[in-house]
This record gives structure tokens, sequence and C-alpha cells, in this order.
């Protein structure tokens, strides 16, 4: 039943914000909606916890720890994205940079999006995980086109056209996941159920679903952002509007990386040879020292911040590909605290170009003298996302570092090695912006920073004390994972 | 929480308590009234306990506690032992001294407010008691990496300045970078047991090319916070940025913690030691000194200085650690507990006189708002308690009877001697080369510390508005005043102390250094006919005689003075920048050492109308080790860049050859 | 070996004809004709769906074809008629690779494709075997026109020989896929058409070309 | 510790305080005679001494209270010092709370004061001689120690009666590590009290003076402790090599009549002492003080080759 809530609210949402996006209630009404879905998603998972896995609607919806508690994420970020999002728009529209129209746009397509995100999350069938997948790009792409300057149609256009390639292969994939699962399951609904194939995944023929694997890796990897399918990410977190460069990095991404997960579990099932993990790990590996390096030749504050996105879906689907109960809870663990900081971050840096009016990071400079707050904000948030202590990111890089220590010894050097390139890259720009003397302006509306703390609050305690049930959640999760 | 530990739970506590004073600032961060005379007197008095209960601990068993708190699988463990508490001891002696000083130091107007300030000193402080009271892998790093971040933001306190916001990022770089590197120590170290306590790893067995490689990274990820060279290279560019008593914090209490560091994983965390590990540490600590020492000669910046002196002590302690290993893998326990005692010492020691420099200098820095030794002098007249005082820590830094420098360095001598006992041909003979180095160092520091000394406070003032220089407030006086007297009390009292060192080895080392450690008031760590040394008698020595001299001076004739203008040569023009300056001073030791130094000099030609003179000394490591290291990035970075290049169809080519790439791949 | 039966010969016909379509497209300069091409193709793709479905009997599979003569051959060509008209675009500037060798580099890419999917063919049950590969083939060809092309519409007439290469996998390798996944993906596509076409205004109005190589401002240098 | 040790003690530190000028004397007079001049006779320190004592003590006005106290400093450190070398007896028990590294610390720290001093004025002389002395210093007090430490690797002690006692009394064996560590002492030795070829006790020369620019300031009362403590340096490095070196004719117990020979001895060691010295200063030449780092980096060096030396052979 939340189930229904759970996706009626966004869809409907997005509906009425269609038709009423641009009236002053707007952003009030967005966020409101917004909060229903974050109700509706913890009630579901309060149920989840309680009950264990459920299926409903003959089978069409599949929830178990492991995406709930992505739902539950998906819904908590959306929630705080639509609050900071309200006076961000607000001035937005103040200089003059968004029409009532596009704003009536943002509304409706925010809602939408959030409603693809669960849909892809919630849903049992490999092919309308797919299609919810599409459906995203195609809201975003619009979203990031919002300003209809010539650079965001761009990122828009690269976004849209690698994406769409990309996500065609992992169309072509799931055809092949089916070809192979009619044969067990014969054709028809069922041979495209998650629940069914992972019934049956040790019987699925190993060729067909290795090739299969290939277009979904490729496909979904696009989404991902993984090197070097992640040409669009940098320009599409750039141009777009700072509140959907936050919901990108911190929701998209991790969707996509789920239905890449799903789909290693069945091959892994399938193929007795650990081909899928190995991908995996290569290609996180590869993602993790390319953004590294090119952090360092960034000049632009939100492209940084998106490779550096970049960077560490890189770390989790190395996690992932290693495997093993530990590496999994690693992984889920950094996928939480990285969605959490990286749309943090992704605030503090909306509120920070809004008063330099710029993005370019050698014009912004002594944040802190000017508003301590988004000065500190930026700082704390940056230095979370380094790996600093006490914060969660370091709780899930110490469990991936040491479990690569034991299981992939090689990969460890490269690993430092990039973290250490990233950590000068990020810090020494962020240290500039920051700290010095200020040179920027103040702002008609108060930022809202409540978002901005939250999220690092919640990150800090994670680093101190995982409450148990979350422990245990994510154990199942990482279980189910395999 | 499990078992009843109640000195662990009071340490725990304490520092708790220092967090808390720290939150309690940010109530009214504004108010320095309040911060100053009101939180930082309470932080002292928590030092002030702090160094009670460690006390007390080192002479008992070691306890542990496990928080509800950190990782599901990996709980806070929590344990204090006599090396903890020796290294808390030190924590809270001299950061309650630092503390009283800084409750006088801090202005409002400097860059971060006062409030903030007081609670990343706290938050510091209490850290630094978490990283010797961690007891697994997590909470160690989480406080070490929590040590750094404060002490990152008390660096860049006045950020508005750049260099010192590059100071802030080379030190939390190296801080970072260090991390990671005993990051992967402890991976090594817990050996296939998913247990991440250091219980699981005191009992893991490491075949030996695995036990190097864990001390390996433990050398380099310490080494890096320690400053040992060639990973030194923030130390003198981060202390100078500081306010001072951040320095001194810094530079006397955070540069143990990687000792600790050092000394838990080689003698409690790993079970057997290589000789040739000793034989490492002693090159690095010996070529840290002489660099160290080399360097604080030849500058001219008092901060930077002590900051080159601190290298050089760190060096001296390595030196003893080396030592340490080398007897203890040769089963000589008896000596390795020697060496062990004097390292430890000179670490308490350290802490002591370099936090009193470091704050007496802060007090010129308030006073004349000059750090450059070139524009100070003749203090001693303006600031009578901070000179004065500041002379005992020079004493002591220069390693001279009777004060504390002195005793650990003739202690590392003695166990030098026995080094030609060594069972190893070679190391034998080398070894005792170390003495003869050592030797060098000492000497040399004195030199440096004259120098220092003898710019600042002695001759006539540089400057004309040093005329109106005052002398330290009471607070300052007092915080100086705890760590002068801390000076010569250790210098005195070395029995008592050794007896306490003595747990410490025992506890690391499995052995003591037996009956003479504690046979009487005389010091005689082997035998009474090998060496004895009592510095309290040699005071006593050294006062009757001065009193006889004067007294018998006095008596026999008179002791009529009359004042006059000092001789002038017959050049009467002479002014007060005609003294020898500081960069003068250290002429002589640059053109000994001159292969160290990297240098750029500006001589004036007889033909200048305004001849200047400038020399700048500049650090070979910098431009041999981290500059190509940068440009490699650099130049990766921009090979890299290249793939970016914006056209849709290349980015389309990526995925169609990764495709294919892949699909041959599996074919 | 056995005379396949009438229908898996026309299906193969269908799939002869698909490929060469594409080959078609990819040596076709002329922005029109590109269209037309692809409305073909996905007539092709119509019938084969329907042969398909007759002679297995899988009824959901002419709801599948008609789907596809909706939406191929009438919504999506007369979507990109109206564009080339209204932004008269006709002739397609130079390709980035020169026609001949993008035919050669194709025809390797056909024997890979068929390479590559041989394996899975081995085990088809399925009567019609060996159009997994000539799909893949058609999938992969459209993918290099879309690397070649120059301009934004071509691109778009390259995504959407994709999609069809990708449902003419779907309809004869697997007989269809369930047909909620069909309404959906078709759904995508169309919607992804639209926005294209908005897009294509927004773009003309920014550059007053729809050449791709006004958007190549955004990269690291 | 017993009275008879204390007694001994004492005599020591009488003795030293007491003959010091007269080896300087003495030392003048050979370097008189060497150089076809009639000396001013052996007890004219101590007439220089008298005098300066009586005079009124000049002092700059901005000499702090250091300035006025280090001399006494002076005068005690040596007259300590004069305590912990065995001179005449080994029964001494005030060295059982110095040994020889301590004996090193108390110059160093005698040195470091007098530097201070002389930093005190601010006169560009005072620091020129400081840095100067430290210079020496820093060379010279590592080198001295390690002649003790190839000392005491024989006598496995650092303690000085002990090592006398080994030397003089236990066995007696040729030691080719002494050997270099005497060449070593004496290099050490000449730099250390301010005499050619390093420093020339006689000379106001403002380029090459190193001591005597320290003292300039000092007159009188404090310039007479001055003087008398460097007498007492001498006096003591000559005890040490003597001590370490020929250490026979020093007495184990402290019964006065053997002290009485013992002095006689001394006397003797002491005479031949000064001659040779006054031999050497009158043969070389005073090198330039840039010199004086390789001079004293040669001693650094044979002592540490003695240590070697003494570890390799074994003797």
């Amino acid at each position: 039943m939340e189930l229904l809530v759970l996706l009626g609210i966004p869809l409907l949402g997005g509906l009425l914000l269609g038709l009423v996006g641009s009236r002053p209630y707007a952003a009030e009404l967005n966020v409101a909606v917004s909060l229903c879905t974050f109700a509706a998603g913890i009630a579901l998972t309060l149920r989840v916890i309680a009950q264990g896995p459920m299926l409903v609607w003959d089978e069409l919806f599949f929830i178990d720890p492991f995406n709930v508690f992505l739902v539950a994420l998906t819904s908590l970020v959306g929630f705080t994205t639509s609050v900071f999002s309200r006076p961000y728009m607000r001035i937005e529209q103040h200089h003059g940079r968004l029409t009532a129209g596009r704003l009536r746009l943002y509304h409706a397509m925010f809602q939408l999006f959030m409603f693809t995100m669960l849909l892809a999350l919630l849903t049992n069938n490999m092919g309308i995980l797919w299609v919810a997948m599409e459906a995203a790009t195609l809201t975003t792409v619009l979203l990031v086109s919002l300003y209809r300057t010539p650079a965001s149609l761009e990122a828009a256009w690269k976004y849209f056209i690698l994406c769409g390639v990309g996500i065609a292969q992992a169309l072509f994939g799931t055809i092949l996941l089916y070809f192979a699962a009619e044969k067990i399951l014969g054709a028809g609904g069922n041979a495209l159920l998650w629940t069914h194939l992972y019934e049956v995944k040790g019987q699925l023929e190993p060729t067909v679903l290795t090739l299969a694997f290939i277009f979904l890796l490729v496909g979904y990897g696009t989404k991902v952002g993984l090197a070097p399918l992640h040409n669009w990410l940098p320009d599409a977190h750039a141009e777009g509007p700072t509140p959907v460069s936050a919901v990108l990095s911190g929701l998209l991404l991790n969707v996509a990386l789920y239905a890449v997960v799903r789909c290693k579990v069945l091959v892994e099932g399938s193929v007795k040879s650990d081909l899928a993990g190995h991908l995996l790990m290569g290609f996180g590996l590869l993602s993790v020292v390319l953004a590294a390096f090119f952090l360092w030749r960034q000049k632009d504050i939100k492209r940084l911040f998106a490779y550096s996105s970049i960077e560490h879906m890189g770390i989790m689907t190395f996690a992932f590909g290693m495997g093993g109960p530990v590496a999994n809870f690693a992984a889920l663990l950094h996928m939480t605290v990285h969605s959490l900081t990286k749309s943090a971050i992704f605030f503090a840096v909306g509120h920070a170009t809004q008063k330099a009016g710029t993005q370019v990071m050698d014009d912004i400079r002594g944040l802190l003298a000017l508003s301590p707050t988004v000065g500190w904000g930026l700082m704390l948030g940056s230095l979370a996302i380094l790996g600093m202590p006490p914060f969660g990111v370091f709780a899930s890089e110490f469990l991936v570092l040491t479990t690569a220590m034991k299981q992939q010894p090689w990969a460890t050097p490269i690993l430092l090695l990039a973290l250490g390139v990233a950590f000068a890259a990020i810090f020494t720009r962020v240290q500039q912006m920051v700290f010095g003397e200020a040179t920027l302006k103040r702002l008609p509306e108060s930022p809202a920073l409540l978002p901005v703390f939250t999220h690092l609050a919640i990150v800090l305690a994670l680093g101190l004390y995982i409450p148990p049930y979350l422990a245990e959640w994510f154990r199942l999760a990482a279980r189910l994972i395999g | 929480m499990t078992g009843s530990a109640p000195l662990l739970e009071g340490a725990a506590v304490i520092a708790l308590w220092w967090v808390a004073i720290g939150l309690a600032g940010l109530v009214r961060a504004r108010s320095i009234l309040f911060v100053g005379r009101v939180l930082f007197p309470l932080g002292a008095v928590g030092g002030i306990a702090l160094a009670a209960v460690a006390l007390s601990a080192i002479l008992q068993a070691p306890q542990s506690l496990v928080l509800p708190l950190g990782l599901p699988d990996l709980p806070f463990h929590l344990r204090i032992d006599s090396l903890s508490a020796f290294f808390l001891l030190l924590l809270g002696a001299a950061g309650a001294g630092i503390s009283v000083f800084a409750a006088g130091y801090f202005r409002s107007g400097e860059g971060t407010a006062p409030g903030l300030l007081c609670l990343q000193y706290h938050v510091f402080l209490a850290s630094m008691a978490m990283v010797l009271l961690a007891d697994d892998a997590y909470l160690f790093m989480v406080a070490w990496e929590t040590m750094a971040l404060s002490s990152y933001f008390l660096v860049t306190t006045q950020h508005r300045i750049p260099e010192i916001r590059r100071a802030g990022f080379i030190y939390l770089l190296v801080a970072h970078v260090g991390a990671l590197g005993i990051l992967l120590c402890f991976g090594v170290l817990h050996g296939g047991s998913w247990d991440f306590t250091f219980d699981a790893m005191r009992a893991a067995q490491l075949d030996p090319r695995w036990a190097t490689a864990a001390f390996g990274l433990a050398l380099f990820g310490f080494g890096a916070k320690a400053g040992i060279v060639p990973l030194h290279v923030w130390l003198p560019e981060a202390h100078p940025a500081a306010p001072s008593p951040v320095s001194a914090l810094m530079s006397g209490v955070m540069l143990k913690t990687a000792i600790y560091g050092v000394l838990r994983v080689t003698f409690d965390l790993l079970h057997t030691q290589h000789w040739w590990w000793g034989g490492a540490v002693i090159a690095l600590g010996l070529f840290s000194a002489l660099f160290g020492v080399v360097f604080a000669a030849a500058q001219t910046d008092m901060k930077r200085l002590l900051a080159y002196s601190s290298i050089e002590n760190i060096g001296i302690v390595f030196l003893g650690i080396g030592l340490t290993i080398q007897f203890q893998a040769f089963g000589m326990k008896t000596l390795a507990a020697l060496t062990l005692a004097a390292t430890l010492y000179h670490c308490l020691n350290h802490a002591f006189f370099k936090a009193l420099l470091f704050l007496a200098t802060g007090s010129v820095l308030h006073a004349t708002r000059e750090r450059s030794l070139g524009k100070l002098g003749g203090l001693i007249h303006r600031m009578p308690w901070v000179a004065w005082l500041a002379l005992v820590g020079t004493l002591a830094i220069a390693g001279l009877p009777p004060l504390n420098g002195f005793v650990s360095e003739w202690l590392l001598l003695q166990s030098f001697l026995f080094t030609p006992e060594l069972p190893h041909a070679f190391i034998n003979m080398l070894v005792p080369i170390g003495a003869a180095a050592l030797a060098l160092t000492a000497a040399l520091s004195a030199y440096v510390m004259v120098k220092f000394y003898g710019v600042i406070f002695l001759g006539r003032p540089r400057e004309t508005d040093l005329s109106h220089a005052h002398d330290c407030g009471r607070l300052e006086r007092l915080g100086l005043l705890w760590l002068a007297v801390g000076c010569v009390l250790l210098g005195l009292l070395p029995v008592p102390m050794l007896a306490l060192l003595d747990r410490v080895n025992a506890l690391m080392l499995g052995a003591t250094l037996g009956e003479q450690a504690q046979s009487w008031w005389f010091l005689a760590p082997v035998s009474a006919q090998r060496a004895t040394y009592n510095p309290a008698v040699f005071l006593l020595g050294i006062l009757v005689a001065f009193v006889l001299t004067y007294w018998g001076v006095r008596r026999l004739y008179h002791g009529r003075v009359r004042r006059a203008d000092p001789w002038d040569c017959g050049y009467p023009l002479q002014t007060s920048r005609m003294q020898d300056t500081a960069e003068g001073f250290g002429q002589p030791i640059r053109q000994i050492f001159e292969p160290f130094f990297r240098m750029k000099r500006e001589l004036p030609s007889p033909f200048d109308l305004a001849p200047r003179y400038r020399v700048e000394i500049e650090d070979h490591v910098w431009h041999w080790l981290y500059l190509p290291v940068a440009w490699a990035v650099e130049g990766t970075s921009r090979l890299i860049g290249r793939l970016q290049q914006g056209r849709i169809a290349v980015y389309l080519l990526y995925s169609f050859i990764t495709l294919i790439g892949l699909l041959v791949l599996v074919l | 070996m056995q005379i396949l039966p009438l229908s898996s010969q026309l299906i193969y016909l269908c799939a002869a004809v698909m490929l060469l379509l594409s080959f078609a497209m990819i040596a076709q300069r002329r922005v029109l004709t590109l269209v037309n091409l692809l409305a073909m193709q996905g007539a092709t793709l119509c019938v084969s769906t329907v042969l398909v479905a007759w002679s297995t009997g899988q009824h959901h599979l002419y709801y599948s074809a008609a789907l596809t003569l909706a939406l191929k051959v009438v919504g999506l060509p007369w979507i990109l008629y109206r564009l080339i008209r209204r932004l008269d675009v006709r002739w397609e500037t130079e390709t980035l690779i020169n026609i001949p060798t993008t035919m050669l580099i194709g025809i390797v890419l056909v024997i890979f494709c068929f390479g590559s999917a041989q394996p899975i063919s081995e085990l088809a049950s399925t009567i019609n075997r060996n159009t997994l590969g000539i799909a893949l083939a058609v999938v992969m060809l459209a993918f290099m026109m879309m690397i070649t092309r120059r301009k934004a519409l071509t691109q778009v007439v390259g995504f959407l020989a994709m999609e069809n290469g990708l449902f003419f996998a779907a309809t004869s390798a697997t007989y269809g896929m369930p047909m909620v996944v069909e309404l959906g993906v078709a759904l995508d596509v169309l919607v992804a058409m639209l926005i294209l076409g908005i897009f294509f205004f927004q773009i003309r109005e920014q550059f007053d070309s729809l050449d791709l190589h006004h958007l190549e401002s955004l990269k690291e240098e | 510790m017993n009275a008879t040790g204390l007694v001994s003690q004492l005599a020591e530190i009488l003795v030293a305080v007491a003959a010091a000028p007269l080896l300087m004397g003495w030392v003048g007079q050979c370097r008189a005679w060497l150089s076809n001049r009639s000396g001013a006779g052996l007890l004219q320190p101590y007439r220089m001494l008298r005098k300066l004592f009586q005079k009124d003590a000049v002092i700059a006005h901005n000499a702090s209270t250091l300035f006025r106290f280090v001399p006494y400093l002076q005068f005690a450190t040596m007259a300590l010092a004069a305590a912990i070398i065995p001179s005449l007896s080994t029964d001494m028990p005030f060295t059982r709370a110095a040994d020889a590294i301590a004996l090193v610390g108390l110059f160093a720290l005698a040195r470091v004061f007098i530097s201070l001093a002389a930093m005190d004025i601010g006169t560009s002389f005072g620091t020129l001689g400081a840095r100067r002395e430290m210079l020496v210093g820093f060379l010279a007090e590592p080198a001295l120690l390690m002649v003790f430490f190839t000392a005491s690797l024989i006598s496995a002690s650092t303690s000085l009666p002990t090592i006398v006692d080994t030397l003089a009394h236990r066995e007696l064996a040729i030691y080719p590590s002494l050997a270099f560590a005497a060449i070593a002492f004496l290099m050490v030795l000449l730099a250390e009290n301010a005499r050619i070829p390093i420093d020339n006790p006689s000379t106001h020369l403002e380029l090459t003076m190193i001591h005597e620019a320290m003292v300039l300031e000092y007159s009188a009362r404090h310039l007479a402790l001055i003087e008398w403590s460097a007498a007492l340096k001498l006096f003591n490095y000559a005890c040490i090599g003597i001590a370490l070196f020929l250490p026979w004719g020093i007495i184990p117990d402290s019964d006065p009549v053997g002290l009485l020979r013992a002095v006689v001895v001394l006397a003797l060691k002491l005479g031949a002492f000064g001659f040779g010295l006054a031999l050497i200063e009158t043969l070389s030449a005073k090198m330039r003080i840039f010199r004086a780092p390789e001079f004293l980096g040669t001693a650094f060096m044979l002592a540490v080759l003695g240590m070697l030396v003494r570890l390799l052979l074994g003797s």
C-alpha cells in the first residue's frame, strides 16, 4: 500500500506541478510533495524492515532490504533537495536566469524524476527497470538544459546522446537476458522478473549471460559514469541547475549502479568465473584514477565535484566488484554517505556560486569571511568527501581499502595514489575558495543551509556510530548481493 | 562498557571534558574574556588531571574498555597501559602549561574567532588523548585524522595570509598521505584475522616479509607526522604559521604521538624486530638530527629555527628507537631497556623545553610583532620574565647539565657506549659512529641556541620600536614558569623518572633496568662502576662554588661598579644595527655545511648606492623530491585531460571501442 | 542441411534487407533519403514481426507489430520530415570518415558481430537462429553512423536505426519482449523523439545550425 | 664518602685554583725563553690578578645581570671541573656526581655562558667573538667526547677515576687507539684554550681574536675572574691529558704522604707539558679563522678513528 502512495505521490505531484508549477507557492508545494514521498518511503522501509522482502502486484514490484534502503535514501535526498531548491530557484529567478515557465518545467520534471528513480528501484522487472532508467534520462535532460544557454544545451545534448546510446546497449543486454531466461522460464512476463531470474540464475546460459552483462555494463555503466563512458557527467553536472547536479550525483548514479549490481548478481550466479567482478573492479579503478587526474585540472567548481562523484562511483564499483560481505557492506555504506555528502556539497556550492555569480573557482574567494555557514559547509563537506575522519566516508573507505589489501593487494597502491592526488587537487582549491579575503556580495534571500548541515550531521554520525538496525539492514543487503 | 577500568574511564572523561569546553566556547564565541579567562584555564585543569591519572596508570596493569560506538563489527576499543599512560602524562603535563599560557595569549581579532579557536584547540587536545587511548585501528585512525584536521584549522587561524594557507595545505596533505600509510600498515598488521583491534594484531602471526612491510609503512606514516627527513617539509612551514601555543602543542606533544605510534607498532603489535630495521631507523635518525640542526643554524626566523630544531630532536629520538630495536633484536634486553628509557625521557624533555621556547617566541611576537631575528635584540631588559625563563629552556635544549636535556643525552650516550658489544660485525663498528654524530648534533644545537637566545634577548634592540616592548601577562608567565620548572625538575630528579620509565620498559620489552635504576639517588643506569651522574649534587657543587667565589671576591676586595659606554674601537658612529645579525651568526655553519643547503645569495657590489645583503636558504629535498612529484602529476593530468576534448563523436567512439573491446575480451 | 520453413526464410530475407538498409543509410548523405530509409527499415521490421507472429502464433507480437508500424513507419518519420522542412537541413556535410572507408569498417563490423553472436545462435532454440547476429550488426552499424555523422539530425536518425535493430533483436530472436516492456520502450522512444524535436529548435536558435561542431566548447584543456 | 676522600678532593681543587696562574706564568716564561726574551717571571699572572681585583669595574650601560654574574659562574664551573678531574688521587667522592660526559657538559655550560655574556653588550666584537667561540666549541666538544669514549671503551666506564685506575694501576698495555686520541686531544686543547694556532692569547688584533674578543667588555674583578678561570681551564685540560695518557703517579687512595708525592709528580708533568705547549706555540703560526674548522675537523676525525681502532684491534 505504501508502495502505491510512494509511487503515486511524485507522479501526481509531477502532473500537478506541471499545471501550477509557476505559481508563487509552487516551491512550497514541491517541498510538501517531496516530504510526503519521504514519509511514504520511511513507512515502506519500516514495513520491509519489519516483515522482510515483499512482492506485490503479481510480482511486478519487489522490495528487499537492498532497494528499500536506496528508496529511503532517495526520498530523503529528494526531500532535502527540494528544501534547498526553494530559495535557490527564487534567487535564480531573481537574477533573471529563469522564467516562470521554466520554473514550472523544473518543478514538474523534478517530481517526475523522483518518480522514475523510485520506479527503477522498486520494480521487479528488468525491462521496467530499463524503461525507468531511460525515462530518468529524459526528465533530467530537460532539467539540465533548463537555462537554455548554449553551454547547457550542449551539455544536455551530449548527455542525451551518450546516455541514449548507452541505454540502448543496456536494452540489447536486457533482450539477451530475456533470450537466455525464456528457455528456462518460458516466454512471457515472468522471464524478466528479477525474483524468478534470481531463483534460476544457476541454470541460465553462461555465454549468453556474459554477452548480456557486457551490454548491460556498458549501458548502465554509462549512467553510473564509469570511465571512459563518463564524458557526459561533468558537463551535465556543471551546466544544469545546482539542485539537479545534487540529485544527479546523489541519486541517479546510485540507481544506475544499483541496476549494474542487480545484473552482476545474476551473471555471477550463472557464469561460474568471477569475470563480472573483475570487469567491475577494472572499471572502478580506471574511473578512480582518471577522475583523480581530471580533478587536477578543473577550473569550474561544479565540474570539480562532478569528477569527484566519478571517483567515488569508481570506488563503489570497485568494492562491489570485490564482492564479499565486507566489501558490499562498505560499498552500500559508501553509497549512502557519498550521496548525502555530495548533495550537501552541491547545496553549499550552489549558494557559493550564487554569491560569486560565477562557477570559476579563481573568482570565488573568502567564503568564510562573507558567510561562515556557507564557508564551513563547503569546507567540512569537502573534507568529508575527501575521506577525512570522523566523517562516514572515511568509515567506508577504511573498509574498502583494508578489504582490498586482503583480497586485491595489487589494487591498493593504485587506489592510494588516486586518493592522494584527488585529495591534493580538491583540497587546494576548496581551501583558497573558503579562506582568504572575501570578494563576494550579499544575496537577496537567505540561503537554506539546513539541508547541508543535516546531511553533514548524518554523515558525521555514521562515521562514529552506525546504529545496529542500520548495520543489520546493510548486512542483509550485502548478503543479498552476495 | 565492560569491566571496571577507573583510570581509563577517567582519561576518557577528561577527553570528553575537553570537547565539552570546546563546545562551550561556541556559546560566546566572540567573548575573549570568557574564552580566555574561563575556558582555557579549565582546559589546563583537565591537563593536570590527565597527568595525575596517567601517573597512576603507569604503575598499574593495563586496563581496557569497549565503547558502544564505531563500526558495527568494530566498536571503539580503549586501552591504557604504561606506554600510553606515559605519553598521556606528557600530554597532560605539557598541555596544562600551554593551556595556561594560551589563556593569556589569545587576543580577539586575530583571524578565527576565539570561541572557534577554543573549540579547535580543545578538540586537538582531546583527539591526541584519544590517539593514545585507542586500542583498535579504526578509532586510532579517526582520532589521528581528527588530530590532523583540528591542528590544520589551528594552523590556518590567520588564513588571510597566503603563505599560511600554503603552509596549512602542505601540512594537511603530508598528514593525509602519512595517514594513508598508517592505514595500510594496519591493513597488513591484522594479518587475515578480520579483526582490527590491537589485541588481534598482537595475536596475529606475520611472516617476516609482511612484518617488514608493516614496519616500513608505519615508519613512513608516523615519520611523516614526526617530521623525519625527507618527510619534514611541512614542519618548518606549519610551525611558524600557527599561533605560538599551537606551535608549542604541535611540536611539543603532537610529534610525540607519532613516536608513540612507532613504538606501539614496533614493540607491541609486532613480535619480532630485525636488527636491520634498527639500522635503517638509526640512519634516518642521524640524518634528520644533523639536517635539522644544521638548518636551524641557518634560519633567521625564530619559529622556523625552533621548528628545525624539532626535526633535530625527533631525529635524536629516532636514533634511540633504532638503537633499542637493535638491542632488542639481538636479545640484549637490559640495554634495550636503557635505550628506550633514554628515548622516552628525551620525548618528555623535548615536550617541555620546546613548548617553553615556542611560548617564549609567542610572547616576543606579541610584544614586538616581529618574527625575524634580524629585527630583535636586547629584550632581556624589556621583558625579563620571558627572557630568564627562556634561558632555562635554551640551556635545556642545548643539552647542558644539570638541566633535563642533558640527562636524556647522557643516557643515550651511555647506551651508545655499549654498541661495541653488538654481536654483529659492521654494526658494532658502525653504530658507535652514531655516538660521534650525536655528540656533534648536541654541540651544534648549543651553537644554535646561543644564536637564538643571544640575538633575541641580548645585545641592543636592533629596531627603535622595540623599546616599548612589554613583558608578558600574568597567565602567560604562569604557563612559562610551569614549563621551566618542569625542565629543571626533570633535570634534577632523573632517578624517579627512570623508575617510571622502567614500567614502560617492562611492558614493551619485557625487561627492566634492574636494581641500579632505583638504587639510590645517584643515577647509575647500568652499574655504579660504569657510570654515575647526580644532577642535584652537580648543581649544588656549582652553586657552592659560585657563592664562595662571589663571597670571596666581595669580601677580600670590593663591589664597586661604574657604568660607561661600551668600547667602540674608536669609531663613535656605531648603531645597534651594526651588531652581528642572525645571518652573520649562522655564516660559519653555512660555510662548513655548504652542500646541505640550496642557497641564493645577493651580495652588494661596492658601487651600490643602497647596498643590501640577502641570503635565502632552501631545502634540497623540496627541489629533488616534492617538486618533481608535483610536476609528474601535473603532466599526467595534462595528458589525461586531452581525453576529454569536447567532441561528441569521440565520446561515442570511446563507448564503441569499450564495447568492442569487452566483446573481444569475452570471445 | 534441411530446408528451412518458408517463414524463417522470409524472416532471414527481412533481416538481410534490414542489414542492407543500414548500409544504405551509412552510404547516404541526403537527409531526406536517410529518413526514407529509416522508415523502410521500420517497415521491414514491422513485416518481420508479423511474420514471426504468424509463424509462431505469438499473438502479442501482432500488437507489437502494430506499435512498430505506428511509431517507426509513420510517427517518427513524419516528425522528422516536419523537422527537416522546418529547419531545412537537406544535406549532411562531409562525414568525419569518408563513406567508402566507413563501408569497409562496416563490413568488418558485421563480420565481428556475427562472430560474437555465433555462440548464442548455436544454442538458440528459435526457428530463426542467426537473426540475432544481424540485429547486433544493425545496432553496431547505427552506432558507427552516429559516430561518423556531423549533423545532430543524422545522429538522431542513427539513434532510431539503433532502436530498430534492438526491436528486431527483440522480436525475431526472442519472439518479443513482454508487452509491458514493449509499451514502455515505445513510449520512451516517442518521448525522446519529441524532446529531441524541441532540442533541435533550441539548438537552432542558439547556434543557427544543427552542426555538431558548435557543440564542442565544454572540454578539458 | 669518607673523610680522606674529602681531603683529596679539597686538595685537588686547592692545588688547581692556586697553581693555575702559575702554569700560565710558566708557559709564558717558556715562550719568552724560546723567543730569546727574558720573561716577566712566573708570578706575573698573580700580579696581574691582584691589580685587576683592586680596580673599579667598568660596565657598559646596557649590560644585563647575566653579564655580571657570568665571570663568577665561569670561575665556579672551572673549579668544579677541577674537582672532577683526578689529578692527584682517584679517590674522589665528587666524581660520582659527574662523569666524563658531565665534564664535557660542564665545559659546554661555561662556553655557552661566556658567549651569551659576550653577546649581551651588543658590540659587534662581542658577538663576533661569541660566534667564533661557539664555532670552535661545536667541533672541539664532540672531539673531546670521542677522546673520552676511546678511553672509556678500554676501561668500560665513563667515570674518570675508574678510567685512570684502569689505565694506571690495572694492566700495563700499549693502546694504539690512545695514540690517536692523544693527538686529537692535543689539538682540542690548543683550540679550547685559545692558543696558537687557533687563537693568540696575547693579541688584540680584531680580525683574529676569539677569546679576547668575547671578554673585551670585562674589566677589573670580572676580567680577573675570567682570566683566572681561563688559566684554570688550561690547567684542567692539562690534567685531563695527564690523567688519560700518562696517569702514572696518580694515587688510588688519599694518604697525606702519597698526596704530597702526587703533587710533586703532577708538578713535574705540568712543567713538561707547559714547556711543550710553549714549544708548539713558538714553532707554529696562527692560522686563519676559517681554517680552524678544518683543524678541528681533523681532531674530530682522529678521535673517531681512535675509537674505531679500539673497536677493530680491541686494544
